[in-house]
């Protein structure tokens, strides 16, 4: 049998975004929350490949390759956000930027 | 081919959870790569190689080096294993587990009744590119802007004053 | 020269628009010769006028100046309507009022405002004349409005006074409540007969509604409203004796001689309607009745000199309107007629002796001025027997002909005939007791040096004397206008009701002399008693109707206005924002600051929504 | 053309206004003077213009947005004409008004000035409904910064709720006009905005009778009318004197123009059905209104409180819908658009010399200012409806034909007159009579009327006794068009009543 059920695929892409979401819910360090996010990412290209694939096609790939895009501009504006937030408040800790509240 | 599938699957599984848990930042990095470059497997099973080198090349390779690059700036590492550990409570834990375990389910739920096969078929960088350059061409255009517009934003934003 | 009828209001108005144009830059003598000129010219031409209709035998002449508006179906015209009706109520406005206004120039002498004053003067004949000779009820209210206007502004000339203001603003809104009844009237008669052009109107209404109906009820119920409001009787009496505020020329004219008639001339005017409507024609005589009692035993308790005549003037209209009642039409014109003579003659006396006297008007700080003030006494003598209707002066011819009129009237005829002698007897009783505490007994606080005077002030009184002696025998030419509405025969009663009618006002007299003069009875004795004390106090405020009004009316408003000033609609739109402020409170604490909690609510929000997919 | 021309030399002139002031900060004003007296010069050589078919001069009609059936449709007819002439009499009156009063960003403000003076004459003169939505909004907007920028004490809060009373009604109407449309394309099977097609349009009772409310309640909020009215007090107290003006003087009337031209017209049957309820709306208002301006001690506050009262009578006049009481809503329109800007030009010279508006902090006014005080009876008295003056002609021509449609509704609308006595008066007597009182305010502050504003003062004057002795002039005006609109609803009614 060469032949892998969809659900199989798609299963594991959830199960890797809704890992990805614990983190993102429960880490208070700001860089494993963008790592959390990027494996969320991740998965849900995860899931566009493994659609594809059951009709072969390439629009599949081209869609992964726009998150792939996506992801690495957020990540480089990310950190950069990171580094700009580790001088002004040396620290890392999400939680401290918590001033922009009603 | 299919038991390779799922061999990456449970190491991209077992990986990504150890990312979340880790303490120390670094060893969360090195079990990003890993699971990063099992679902690079997957890629390569489900017939889709481009996507597979570029998941390797990209993220594994470029992403994840920037994210190495940052650590090393902020000078984070073992001394900051104590701090990290004081603010993973298990009682934190709780509400993202079940919130997530919720969404876990409905997603399994709506996808139980899928019955449908994937026969692997190898789609190679010739469609994907033809596709790319053609219906897609803006999509890319607006790519590279958003690329260079991430480009100038981190630069901006990680200057220093 | 009939067809310059319009010159008639034209002088007044152009007298007021220089006056007001140049606002004072005038001199005294420049103003006092516009002022009273133009007055004067009205006067002339109006006496040329009336010389060529009366010679010229019409019964009518009509003059439309110009189209006021045209608007499906509704033209009324600035056309002039001239009658013997208006003949005597023009020649009346414009006599008396040229009289009045030269008294008035020197009467208001030392006044800073003196152009003001005529400026105001002038416009008041303007609309006076504007209302007489109007030949649609929108001319009419034009002029309605127009007196009403001048009444407030000349009540509240002297305006640093609060309580003059207080009393203009009361005469103005008083008067207007019967205004507005008096649109209505006009709305509703618009919208049955078709028309508002009086004679037309007059016309279909007699040929399209039957005696009794009840269209011609409601019309001259609404009518009826707008006279009484004019012309100070019950229920709208209230304004009057307040209105006295005013310099006391404007008494004169206004509120004795011409505008406060104007009632009597609308009814007068429409009495075809007031015809087809007998129950509401036997209430004007009601009305005029009570009216008369009660004001009389109120001017009884007065003690200031001007509400005295004010409340005898309230009572002589009454007498006016029991005479329109019972259908004595042209009985009440002429008693409006004298009555312009006698009560002008009697205030501008008023004013002489007041402005003598330094402005004090308390009847009771006066006393034993007859050697003082010659010509007033002369003038309050004269006036005096007049109002009390001594035999063959003017009041007498005309009162004994509404109350035989009232005789004759079949069924409450007799008991309006015996209430009207009444009040013939306190008019004898309450004009003579003003005369006597005036002229004669004891002189009180400080005698005035010398009367205040001149010719210009003098002269209309010595005119007005012998107007209000011999006024009687002038006849007035209104018969065509009431023609087909009056029986015409001669009055038939014995000698002994006569003789008892011109007993009972010399009786009032002979009380008075006895009471106030001889003080044969005392007066204070019988203030004495507590029940009579309360009864003077409840007479001497108009019955208490200014109490219960204010109760009813006033009160009620102010207390409304006060609860509502920040107006209740506005408290619901500020409920709305009341209600979007704390929802957004609400709202605002879940904006907590922590990224994680946000990306918490997010996750819910998926939740729900795929949650919300697999239900459905 | 003639009409487009009319309004592009208001915005270029507020463009130019608003650039002239970096040259000297006294350009804005002149400039703004002469556009509008030039539009005012454009304005009466309209009324030479013979009408063509249908009563419609100078009429333009070029597409827009032809896939929505959109157009640039301008037209003018006797109604519109009237009120285009009114809007630029008091156009100059405004600025005039502004002349002395506005020190600080003359040229935004002139600009803004001119720009809801265009949007007005877009309003009266559009034909595309959706061009006149357009226009309804731009006239708006100008306004919000008039208020909001050279507003008194509390004039955030003013503006920002001239802005989303105005804002949320004009999304109703905007509905309606969109289901009008809409029911237009499935009907003949195109989008079209045109006032003549959308006639033409059938709706179900229930649908015809919303969308009418949607255009009721626009056209009564700006109007304005009890419940939609208390935007106005706030805006008016807080407002420049010009900014007054312009509002309670034009502003007003684009809606009694909306509800004549556009809510009545359009849905005939449903306005019939509804004519009761805003009849009766309309009679309350007059007297609440005229309760609440007597309550009052802020005279502007007052003064905008008597403008509701007065405005009621429009409402009452245009639902009774027959000629008489048409007549007399836009006399009213006219009239009181003058008398209303006086009174607040006046309240606006009293708190410009005393900085004050509480009417308790003044009194005996009359010896020293006696040229205001003739000038303030002589509005006040116009405002209680004195026959020979512009008032009493709309208000009595309102009531006597209400008479006919409604009597108890006008019964209880004509006893207004006695409330708007009493609060006419009760203004001059606490400003005017009693004891002179300066404590509150430098005495040496209070002057009279000077020679510019006597001007403006006595032209509209004269414009209201013009009115009053000879309303002939008006009237001939605005007659074919009621008549006009008066068969096309009846035709329709009767239709309906025969079925």
């Amino acid at each position: 049998m060469s032949s892998i059920p969809i659900e199989h695929g798609l299963v594991l892409s959830a199960i890797l975004f809704a890992i990805g979401l614990i983190g993102v819910l429960t880490r208070r360090n700001i860089v494993f929350v963008l790592m959390s996010l990027e494996i969320m990412l991740n998965a849900s290209g995860l899931a566009f490949i493994v659609a594809a694939s059951r009709w072969g096609h390439a629009e599949g790939q081209v869609m992964f390759l726009m998150i792939l895009t996506l992801a690495a501009a957020e990540v480089a504006v990310g950190l950069g956000l990171i580094i700009q937030m580790f001088r002004q408040f040396k620290t890392i800790d999400i939680n401290v930027l918590s001033e922009m509240k009603g | 081919m299919i038991v390779l599938f799922y061999i990456a699957a449970v190491v991209a599984v077992i990986a990504t959870i150890a990312v979340i848990l880790q303490t120390n930042i670094v060893h969360a990095l090195l079990y990003m790569v890993v699971s990063l470059l099992a679902i690079a497997v997957i890629f390569y099973v489900l017939g889709a190689p481009f996507a597979a080198v570029l998941e390797a090349i990209v993220y594994a390779g470029a992403i994840m080096v920037l994210f190495l690059f940052v650590i090393m700036m902020l000078n984070l590492g073992q001394h900051t294993r104590n701090e990290e550990k004081s603010w993973l409570t298990p009682r934190g834990w709780i509400g993202p587990s079940i919130l997530s375990g919720i969404l876990l389910a409905q997603l399994l739920s709506v996808m139980a009744d899928l019955d449908q096969d994937i026969i692997p078929k190898q789609v190679g960088v010739m469609e994907v590119s033809a596709l790319l350059f053609g219906p897609y061409v803006l999509a890319v255009e607006l790519a590279s802007i958003l690329l260079l517009a991430g480009l100038v934003a981190a630069y901006h934003l990680a200057k220093p004053k | 020269m009939q067809e310059f009828i319009w010159l008639l209001p034209s002088f007044p108005l152009a007298g007021f628009l220089i006056l007001v144009l140049t606002s004072g830059t005038l001199s005294r003598i420049t103003v006092a010769v516009i002022g009273a000129g133009s007055i004067g010219l009205s006067f002339l031409v109006a006496s040329i006028i009336a010389v060529q209709f009366l010679g010229s035998g019409d019964d009518y002449y009509i003059k439309e100046v110009w189209a006021w508006m045209s608007v499906g179906g509704f033209s009324p015209g600035f056309s002039f309507y001239l009658d013997g009706l208006s003949l005597v109520m023009m020649l009346i406005i414009t006599g008396v009022g040229f009289l009045i206004h030269l008294y008035a120039t020197g009467y208001m002498a030392d006044d800073p405002s003196y152009s003001r004053f005529f400026s105001y003067m002038n416009l008041f004949i303007a609309a006076m004349l504007m209302l007489v000779l109007g030949d649609n009820l929108v001319l009419l209210y034009l002029g309605w409005e127009g007196v009403g206007l001048c009444s407030y502004l000349l009540i509240g000339f002297w305006y640093t006074k609060p309580e003059n203001g207080y009393a203009a603003r009361k005469a103005f809104v008083v008067t207007r409540v019967g205004d507005t009844s008096m649109a209505i009237g006009l709305f509703l008669l618009f919208a049955q007969l078709g028309t508002l052009n009086i004679q037309d109107m007059l016309h279909v209404a007699e040929v399209e509604w039957n005696i009794g109906s009840g269209l011609a009820i409601a019309t001259t119920m609404l009518l009826l409203g707008g006279a009484v409001g004019k012309s100070a009787q019950l229920p709208l009496q209230t304004w009057l004796p307040d209105a006295m505020a005013g310099p006391t020329p404007i008494s004169a004219l206004i509120h004795a001689a011409t505008m406060v008639t104007a009632g009597v001339y609308l009814i007068a005017r429409t009495h075809v309607l007031f015809q087809l409507a007998p129950s509401v024609q036997l209430l004007v005589a009601w009305i005029g009745l009570i009216t008369l009692l009660m004001a009389g035993f109120t001017a009884l308790t007065q003690s200031d000199i001007k509400r005295i005549l004010a409340f005898s003037t309230v009572s002589q209209i009454g007498y006016m309107f029991l005479g329109l009642g019972v259908g004595a039409w042209s009985a009440a014109i002429f008693h409006l007629m004298t009555h312009a003579f006698f009560k002008a003659l009697l205030f501008l006396a008023s004013g002489t002796v007041i402005l003598s006297m330094h402005h004090e008007q308390s009847i009771f700080k006066m006393g034993g001025l007859r050697k003082a003030l010659p010509v007033s006494f002369a003038s309050f003598l004269i006036g005096s027997l007049a109002l009390t209707a001594f035999p063959y002066t003017s009041g007498y011819f005309s009162k004994d002909e509404i109350l035989l009129a009232a005789l004759e009237l079949d069924g409450p005829g007799i008991f309006l005939w015996a209430g009207g002698v009444l009040g013939a007897f306190f008019t004898g009783i309450y004009t003579f007791r003003l005369f006597f505490v005036v002229f004669f007994g004891e002189t009180s606080g400080h005698p005035p040096e010398k009367e205040v005077g001149g010719w210009h002030m003098n002269g209309p009184l010595i005119v007005l004397m012998v107007l209000s002696i011999f006024g009687g025998f002038i006849s007035i030419p209104v018969d065509a206008v009431f023609g087909h509405g009056e029986s015409h025969e001669e009055h038939h009663v014995s000698a002994l009701v006569h003789g008892f009618m011109v007993a009972v006002p010399l009786l009032g007299i002979l009380v008075s002399y006895l009471c106030f003069h001889k003080k044969v009875f005392s007066i204070e004795k019988l203030m004495s008693y507590s029940i009579s004390r309360r009864l003077h106090k409840f007479w001497h405020s108009g019955w208490g109707m200014d109490w219960l009004y204010d109760r009813v009316f006033v009160f009620p408003f102010l207390w409304l206005s006060r609860i509502n000033h920040a107006d209740l609609v506005d408290r619901f739109y500020g409920l709305i924002v009341e209600v979007s402020k704390s929802a957004n409170k609400m709202v605002v604490k879940s904006q907590t600051g922590y990224l994680r909690w946000y990306a918490f609510i997010m996750a819910l929000g998926l939740v729900a929504l795929l949650l919300l997919g697999i239900i459905l | 053309m003639i009409l487009v021309y009319l309004i592009s030399i208001l915005f270029v002139g507020g463009l130019v206004a608003w650039l002239s002031e970096r040259v000297d900060p006294n350009y804005p004003r002149i400039v703004a003077l002469a556009t509008v007296l030039i539009d005012l010069v454009v304005m009466i050589s309209l009324l030479g213009v013979d009408p063509s078919s249908g009563g419609w001069v100078a009429s333009v009609n070029a597409d827009w947005i032809p896939r929505f059936g959109i157009s640039f449709y301008f037209a003018a007819d006797g109604l519109s004409l009237l009120l285009i002439l009114l809007t630029g009499f008091l156009g100059v009156i405004a600025v005039g008004s502004a002349w002395d009063d506005i020190h600080e960003k003359t040229g935004f403000f002139y600009f803004n000035l001119l720009w809801t003076l265009a949007g007005v004459i877009g309003v009266f003169t559009a034909l595309d409904l959706f061009l006149f939505f357009f226009f309804w909004e731009v006239m708006l907007i100008p306004m919000y910064f008039i208020i909001a920028i050279w507003g008194h004490e509390n004039k955030n809060y003013a503006a920002m709720k001239f802005f989303i009373f105005t804002q949320v009604t004009g999304m109703l109407m905007l509905v309606s006009i969109i289901m009008l449309g809409y029911l237009h394309f499935l009907q003949m099977g195109m989008f079209s905005f045109n006032y003549h097609d959308l006639m033409k349009v059938e709706a179900s009772g229930t649908i015809e009778y919303l969308m009418m409310l949607g255009f009721f309640v626009a056209f009564t909020t700006k109007l304005p009318s009890v419940p939609f009215h208390s935007w106005l007090p706030d805006a008016h107290s807080q407002a420049p004197t010009a900014g007054s003006v312009i509002l309670a003087g034009i502003l007003l009337k684009t809606g009694a123009y909306g509800l004549i031209r556009f809510a009545v017209p359009l849905f005939p049957e449903s306005s019939l059905d509804f004519s009761p309820i805003a009849m009766g709306l309309a009679a309350f208002s007059i007297l609440y209104c005229a309760k609440v301006a007597f309550a009052q001690t802020d005279i502007k506050r007052l003064i905008a409180y008597t403008s509701v009262s007065h405005m009621g009578f429009v409402t009452l006049g245009v639902y009774a819908w027959n000629e008489l009481a048409l007549q007399g809503a836009v006399m009213t329109m006219l009239a009181h658009g003058l008398s209303a800007a006086a009174l607040f030009m006046l309240a606006g010279g009293l708190q410009h010399r005393i900085h004050t508006r509480n009417m308790q902090h003044m009194g005996g006014f009359w010896g020293k200012v006696p040229k205001m005080a003739v000038v303030a009876i002589f509005f006040s008295v116009a405002a209680l409806g004195m026959p020979g003056l512009g008032n009493f002609i709309g208000e009595f021509l309102a009531l006597l034909g209400a008479f006919q449609s409604n009597i108890l509704f006008t019964v209880i609308a004509a006893f207004g007159l006695i409330l708007a006595s009493v609060y006419s008066l009760w203004v001059i007597q606490q400003v005017f009579q009693g004891e002179y009182k300066a404590d509150k305010f430098e005495d040496s502050h209070l002057l009279d009327l000077n020679r510019r504003e006597m001007i403006y003062f006595g032209a509209m004057m004269i414009g209201l006794i013009w009115m009053g002795m000879y309303p002939q002039s008006f009237l001939n005006l605005s007659e074919p068009v009621l008549i006009e609109l008066l068969n096309n609803t009846q035709a329709v009614t009767a239709a309906v009543v025969r079925n």
